[in-house]
C-alpha cells in the first residue's frame, strides 16, 4: 500500500518546513497547529494501517523495488498489527504531549516542535520497517533527536549531564548494532529481515549467528534500559521536559523491546534455540524489574522515581517478549500500550505539579498539592493502574502475559509481577500521599543541587491547572482504561501475536507475495479468577506498603543499607555506564554463543 | 566506582567481548568468497536499471533512498540541535556582543585568512559543486560535496565578512538552506508517490549512461542533500564560532 | 585472508571504548568515540571486500567486471554521517558542560546520582 | 592481500591507538585528523572511493574543525 509511507513522510516534511520558516518568525499558533495536526495525522494513518493489516501484512517497497527471486532489492515497510499498533501508540502519545506543551514550553524555542516531529517520524519508521539496516537508521534518527530533546533545558546542569550520558551510552549501543548487522550481512548477504530469516533457516547455527543476535539485542537493550544497560535512562528521563518524558517513557524505550522481538521472530527464530533465549531474556527481565522497582522506592525526585518505575516495567515487558509465546507477546503488547498511557498520565501530573508549584521533589512539595484534587485523583488512579488495578489495560495485558509465561513453564514469574507491582505502586502512592495529602515525615534535604528542576521556575501558576495540561492527563488515563475494556481486544492481540511469531508466513508475504499461514489462531482467554486475586493482592499490597512508608517508616529502616549499595552504582559517571554496557554485551554474547547454538 | 574498579571492570569485559567477537568474526566469509545475492544483483543491474555509473550512489539514493532520508534528517537534527544546545550561552553575553563583532573584524582574524579566504572559498565552492553534481557518475555525491561547500561558507565566516555584517540573524540563510534541502529530499520522495506510484520511485527520465543529466532523480536528490549538508555543517561551525567569539567577550 | 582487517576492526572498537571509559576530558571522549565508530567502517568494508575486485563504479569498467560489494559501501556512507552528527551534538554538549560545570572531566561532573 | 592493504591496516590500528592515548586535546585533534586520512587511504585500498572521500572530508576536515572550535571555546573560558 503506497500510502504506508505517509506516517513517516508527513511529519518529516512538516518538521523541515517548520524549520525553514523559523527565521521568518511564524506565528506560534501556526507552529502549534501544524505540529499537533501532523501528529494527529500520524495517529490516523497508523490507525488505518492497524485496521488494514488485520488480515494481511501491508507491504510497501520504497522506490517500487519489489523483490526478485526472493532477493530484496530495496527497503520495505512490512506492517502487521503489532508494528502499526506501536506507531499508533507513538502518534497518540505525541498528540497528547504536544497539546500538553502548549502552556509548558518556552514560546521562543519553536524548533522544539520540529524536533518532536522528527522524533515521531523516527519512532514510526522504526515500528514499520522490515529491513535490518533501515531499523538501524530510524533507531539512530530517533536517538539523535532524543538527545537534543533530553537536553533542551540546557541552561541547567542536570539536563546537560543527562543528555550527555544518554548520547554517549546510546552511541556505544549503535556500534554494537552495526557489528551485529555486519556479521549477519556477511553471513547471509541480506538486509531485509524476511530474507535474512530465509537464509539463516537454511544453515546450522554457529557462533556468528548467535553473537550477531546478541549484539543486536545488546544495542536494543540499551534503548530498552535493561540491566546492566539501563543507567543512562534515569539520568535522561529525570531531567527532560514533561512532553518529552511522555514519549520517552511511554513508547521510545518499549520500541527497543519491539525491535528485539521483530528481529528474533523474522530473522533468527528458525536458526537459534528457543529454550536458551527464553532463559536469558526472562532472567534479564526479572533482574531489571526488581532493580528498577527497588530504585524507584528510594527516590524522592518525582521524575526520577517515574524513570525507575519505567525501567522496572520494561523488565516486565521483556519477560513477556522472552516467553517466546504468542500469549506472552500479546500480553506484553497490551501491557505496553496500557502502561504507556498510564505513564503518560503520571508524567503529565508531575508536569502539572511542577508547573503550579515549581518543584518536582517530594521533600519540597509535601502537602503543597492539597488544592490540586483533580491532579491527585488522576495520579492516584494511574498509580493503582500501574499496580494492575482492573480494568485498566495493564491488568488485562499482565493477565495474558502471565498465562503465556505459565504455558512455557515460567509460572513463577507471577510472583515477580506481584512483587514489582507492590513495590512500584507503593513508591508512587507514597509520593502521592506526601505531595497531595501531606502525609509522612520528610527528611531534610541534603543539598540544594538535588532539587534543581528541568523546567524554568518563572512560569509557575499556583492557582489552577491549565486545561491543555489536564486534558492530556485525563485523556491518557481514559485510553489506558479503554485498552482494558474494548471487547475482543485480547483475541485480536493474540491473533496479531500469532502472526508475528509465524516466520514462514512473514517471509512468504514479504518476499513471495503472499502465503498460507501455518498457524491456527486460538481464542485469547480473558482474565481468570486468580488474575483478579493477583490484582487484588498487588493493589492492596501497594497501598499497605505506601501506608507503612508514610506513617511507619521506622519499620523499614533496615532496608536502607543494602539499597545504598545499589544506589551507589547509579553514579552518573558515563565511564561507569559504558563499562557496564560493555560487560553486558560480553556476557550476553557469551551466553548466546553457548546456549543458542 | 573508583577509577581503578571501573578500569578493572572494563578490561575484564573487553577481554570477554574480544573472545566473543573472535568466535563470531571467524565465521565470516573470506575475501575469495562470492558476493551475496543482494550485492551481486545490485552490482550487475544497477547501471542498466539506473543509468548511474556509481552503483554506491545508486544504492544510497535510489534502492535504499529511505535510509538516506533518515540519515539526512539526522544531519538536520544535528544542526538544529547544535543551535538549540548552544543557544542559551549566547543570551547571557548579549552585552558583549557588539564589542565582540568589532573585535572579530579587526586584528583577531588573521590577515592572511582575510586576504586569501575568498579565493580559497571560491576553490572550495567549485570543487563542492562538482562533487555534488557528479555523484551519480564518479565517487562523491551530495554529502561529500556538501561538507566541502560548508567549509567554503566557513571560510567566508572566518574571513569576518558575514559576521561583521551581522545584524539580528546572521545565520538565517544557513538555517533556511539546511531545512529547505532536507525538505527537498523528502519532497523528491513524495514526488515518487505523486508522479509515479510509490514513495521514492523514480519519476524523471533516466537519460543515457554517463551523462550529467541521467539516472533520473538521483542527481536532483544529490543537489538537495548537498544544499542541506552545506547549510547544516556551516551552521554547526558558525554556532561554534559564535560561541568562541562571544565567550571571549564574556570571560575576559 | 580477511583476518587482519577483522582484527583491526575489533581492536579499534575496544581501544576506542577503553578511551571512552578512562577519559578525563569530554573532547577526548568524543574523539575516542570516533575511533570506536571507525571500527564499524572497517568491519563493514571488510565484509564487502573481494580480492582482485574493483570499486563498484562503472564509468571506466564494463558492468560485467568483478567489483566489491556496493551495498556495504552505501551503508558505510550512512555510518560516516552518523558519526559526524553525533560528534557535533556531543561537542556542543561539551562546550555547554564547560560553561555550566566549569570542567569537562567526567569525574567531576556529578549532578545526578542514586 | 597486497602490501598496500597490509600497510594501511597497520597504520590504521596504530593511528587509532595513538588518538586514544594522546590525552592533550589539541595534539589529539591533530592525531585524529591523521587517523581520518589513514582511514581514507585504507578505504581506497579496499576499493571504496566514495567512503574514502566521505571519511576524509568528515574525519580530517569537518570533525577536527569542530573540535578545534569547541576547544577554543572551552579553553578560552579558563
Amino acid at each position: 500500500m503506497a500510502l504506508a509511507a505517509l506516517p513517516v513522510a508527513v511529519p518529516v516534511i512538516a518538521a523541515t518546513l517548520l524549520a525553514a520558516l523559523k527565521p521568518f518568525d511564524p506565528p506560534r499558533r501556526l507552529v502549534l497547529l501544524t505540529s499537533i495536526g501532523t501528529a494527529a495525522a500520524v495517529a490516523v494513518f497508523s490507525a488505518i494501517l492497524l485496521a488494514r493489516s488485520g488480515d494481511e501484512t501491508v507491504l510497501l517497497w520504497f522506490g517500487a523495488w519489489t523483490p526478485r527471486d526472493g532477493v530484496a532489492l530495496g527497503v520495505s515497510f512490512a506492517i502487521d498489527p503489532l508494528g502499526a499498533g506501536a506507531a499508533l501508540l507513538a502518534g497518540t502519545l505525541a498528540v497528547g504531549a504536544l497539546v500538553f506543551s502548549i502552556r509548558y514550553v518556552d514560546p521562543s524555542d519553536d524548533l522544539f516542535h520540529a524536533l518532536m516531529l522528527v522524533f515521531l517520524a523516527g519512532m514510526v519508521g522504526f515500528a514499520l520497517s522490515g529491513d535490518l539496516f533501515n531499523l538501524f537508521v530510524f533507531f539512530e534518527l530517533l536517538s539523535t533527536s532524543a538527545f537534543v530533546l533530553a537536553g533542551y533545558q540546557i541552561e541547567r546542569r542536570a539536563p546537560l549531564e543527562g543528555s550527555l550520558n544518554f548520547a554517549i551510552v546510546n552511541t556505544v549501543g549503535s556500534f554494537l548494532f552495526l557489528f551485529g548487522i555486519a556479521l549477519v550481512y556477511g553471513r547471509t548477504g541480506a538486509l531485509n529481515l524476511a530474507q535474512i530469516g530465509q537464509e539463516l533457516a537454511r544453515q546450522p547455527p554457529d557462533a556468528l549467528v548467535a553473537v550477531s543476535f546478541a549484539l543486536l539485542a545488546s544495542a536494543l537493550f540499551v534503548k530498552a534500559a535493561i540491566v546492566p544497560f539501563h543507567f543512562w535512562l534515569a539520568d535522561a528521563y529525570a531531567v527532560a521536559r514533561t512532553p518529552v518524558c511522555i514519549l520517552f517513557a511511554g513508547v521510545m524505550s518499549e520500541l527497543g523491546l519491539y525491535g528485539i522481538a521483530r528481529i528474533w521472530w523474522t530473522g533468527y527464530s528458525d536458526a537459534l534455540g528457543h529454550e536458551g533465549l527464553r532463559a536469558i531474556l526472562i532472567g534479564a527481565g526479572v533482574l531489571t524489574a526488581l532493580v528498577g522497582a527497588l530504585m524507584a522506592l528510594a527516590q524522592t525526585h518525582l521524575k526520577r522515581l517515574l524513570a525507575f518505575a519505567t525501567i522496572s516495567y520494561l523488565g516486565l515487558f521483556l519477560i513477556g517478549v522472552g516467553t517466546l509465546d504468542s500469549d506472552g507477546l500479546a500480553g506484553a503488547a497490551l501491557f505496553v500500550a496500557g502502561d504507556g498511557f498510564l505513564k503518560g498520565t503520571l508524567f503529565a501530573c508531575v508536569g502539572i505539579v511542577q508547573h503550579r508549584l515549581g518543584h518536582v521533589d517530594e521533600r519540597a512539595l509535601q502537602g503543597r498539592g492539597r488544592e490540586a484534587r483533580l491532579v491527585a485523583a488522576l495520579f492516584a488512579l494511574a498509580a493503582l493502574g500501574v499496580a494492575s488495578l482492573p480494568p485498566f489495560g495493564s491488568f488485562l495485558g499482565k493477565a495474558l502475559l502471565e498465562h503465556g509465561a505459565s504455558t512455557v513453564g515460567y509460572g513463577w514469574v507471577t510472583a515477580v509481577f506481584i512483587a514489582v507491582a507492590i513495590l512500584t505502586g507503593a513508591a508512587l502512592l507514597r509520593a502521592a500521599g506526601c505531595v497531595f495529602l501531606g502525609l509522612g515525615e520528610v527528611e531534610e534535604m541534603e543539598d540544594e543541587s538535588d532539587v534543581e528542576e528541568g523546567e524554568p521556575a518563572g512560569e509557575t501558576e499556583p492557582g489552577r491547572t491549565p486545561v491543555v495540561m489536564a486534558l492530556p492527563a485525563a485523556g491518557f488515563l481514559a485510553a489506558a482504561l479503554a485498552i482494558g475494556v474494548i471487547p475482543g481486544i485480547a483475541d485480536a492481540a493474540v491473533r496479531a501475536a500469532d502472526r508475528f511469531l509465524d516466520r514462514g508466513a512473514y517471509a512468504g508475504d514479504v518476499l513471495f507475495g503472499g502465503s498460507e499461514s501455518s498457524s491456527v489462531p486460538q481464542p485469547g482467554l480473558g482474565p481468570h479468577w486468580y488474575d483478579w486475586l493477583y490484582a487484588a493482592i498487588s493493589c492492596a499490597g501497594a497501598l499497605a506498603l505506601a501506608w507503612v512508608l508514610l506513617l511507619r517508616p521506622a519499620a523499614l529502616r533496615g532496608a536502607r543499607r543494602p539499597l545504598a549499595g545499589l544506589r551507589a552504582l547509579h553514579s552518573g559517571h558515563v565511564g561507569d555506564y559504558v563499562a557496564f554496557a560493555v560487560a553486558g554485551a560480553a556476557v550476553l554474547g557469551g551466553l548466546c554463543a553457548v546456549t543458542l547454538t | 566506582m573508583t577509577r581503578r574498579v571501573r578500569l578493572a571492570l572494563f578490561l575484564a569485559s573487553a577481554v570477554g567481548l574480544a573472545v566473543v567477537l573472535g568466535f563470531a568474526l571467524a565465521g565470516l566469509p573470506g575475501f575469495d568468497a562470492d558476493l551475496g545475492r543482494y550485492a551481486s544483483f545490485v552490482a550487475s543491474h544497477a547501471v542498466s536499471q539506473r543509468r548511474g555509473t556509481n552503483s554506491v550512489v545508486d544504492v544510497a539514493f535510489d534502492y535504499r533512498a529511505i535510509d538516506t532520508l533518515a540519515e539526512e534528517l539526522m544531519i538536520f537534527v544535528a544542526a538544529v540541535g547544535a543551535a538549540v544546545l548552544l543557544a542559551h550561552a549566547r543570551d547571557e553575553s548579549d552585552e558583549g556582543q557588539a564589542a565582540d563583532l568589532e573585535a572579530l573584524r579587526a586584528p583577531s582574524t588573521s590577515d592572511l585568512l582575510r586576504t586569501f579566504g575568498p579565493g580559497l572559498a571560491a576553490v572550495a565552492i567549485v570543487l563542492g559543486v562538482y562533487i555534488v553534481t557528479h555523484g551519480h557518475l564518479s565517487p562523491g555525491g551530495g554529502f561529500q560535496g556538501g561538507v566541502i561547500l560548508s567549509t567554503a561558507l566557513v571560510l567566508v565566516f572566518v574571513a569576518g565578512r558575514t559576521l561583521a555584517a551581522a545584524r539580528t540573524r546572521p545565520l538565517a540563510p544557513l538555517e533556511v538552506a539546511e531545512a529547505v534541502g532536507a525538505a527537498g529530499f523528502a519532497l523528491i520522495g513524495l514526488g515518487g508517490l505523486v508522479f509515479a506510484s510509490v514513495f521514492f520511485e523514480n519519476f524523471l527520465p533516466l537519460g543515457t549512461k554517463g551523462s550529467l543529466l541521467s539516472a533520473g532523480t538521483i542527481p536532483l536528490s544529490n543537489v538537495a542533500v548537498g544544499i542541506e549538508v552545506a547549510g547544516a555543517f556551516a551552521l554547526v561551525f558558525a554556532e561554534l564560532v559564535d560561541q568562541m567569539v562571544l565567550g571571549r567577550g564574556g570571560d575576559t | 585472508m580477511s583476518a587482519p582487517a577483522l582484527v583491526v576492526a575489533a581492536w579499534l572498537l575496544l581501544v576506542g571504548l577503553y578511551g571512552v571509559v578512562t577519559s578525563r576530558n569530554l573532547v577526548h571522549l568524543v574523539l575516542c568515540l570516533g575511533v570506536a565508530q571507525a571500527s564499524t567502517y572497517v568491519l563493514l568494508l571488510a565484509v564487502g571486500y573481494r580480492q582482485g575486485a574493483q570499486a563498484p563504479i562503472f564509468s571506466d569498467i564494463p558492468t560485467s567486471a568483478p567489483v566489491v560489494d556496493p551495498v556495504v559501501q552505501a551503508l558505510t556512507l550512512t555510518d560516516v554521517v552518523v558519526e559526524a552528527t553525533v560528534s557535533a551534538l556531543l561537542l556542543a554538549l561539551a562546550v555547554q558542560t564547560r560553561k555550566r560545570f566549569g570542567t569537562v572531566d567526567p569525574d567531576e561532573i556529578g549532578e545526578l546520582h542514586g | 592481500m597486497i602490501a598496500v592493504q597490509w600497510t594501511a591496516l597497520a597504520l590504521t590500528a596504530l593511528a587509532g591507538t595513538v588518538v586514544v592515548l594522546i590525552r592533550e586535546p589539541r595534539r589529539q585533534t591533530v592525531a585524529s585528523g591523521v587517523f581520518g586520512l589513514v582511514l581514507g587511504l585504507l578505504f581506497f585500498a579496499f576499493q571504496a572511493p566514495d567512503v574514502a572521500l566521505s571519511e576524509i572530508v568528515v574525519g580530517s576536515v569537518a570533525l577536527p574543525a569542530m573540535v578545534l572550535l569547541a576547544l577554543a571555546k572551552i579553553e578560552r573560558s579558563e
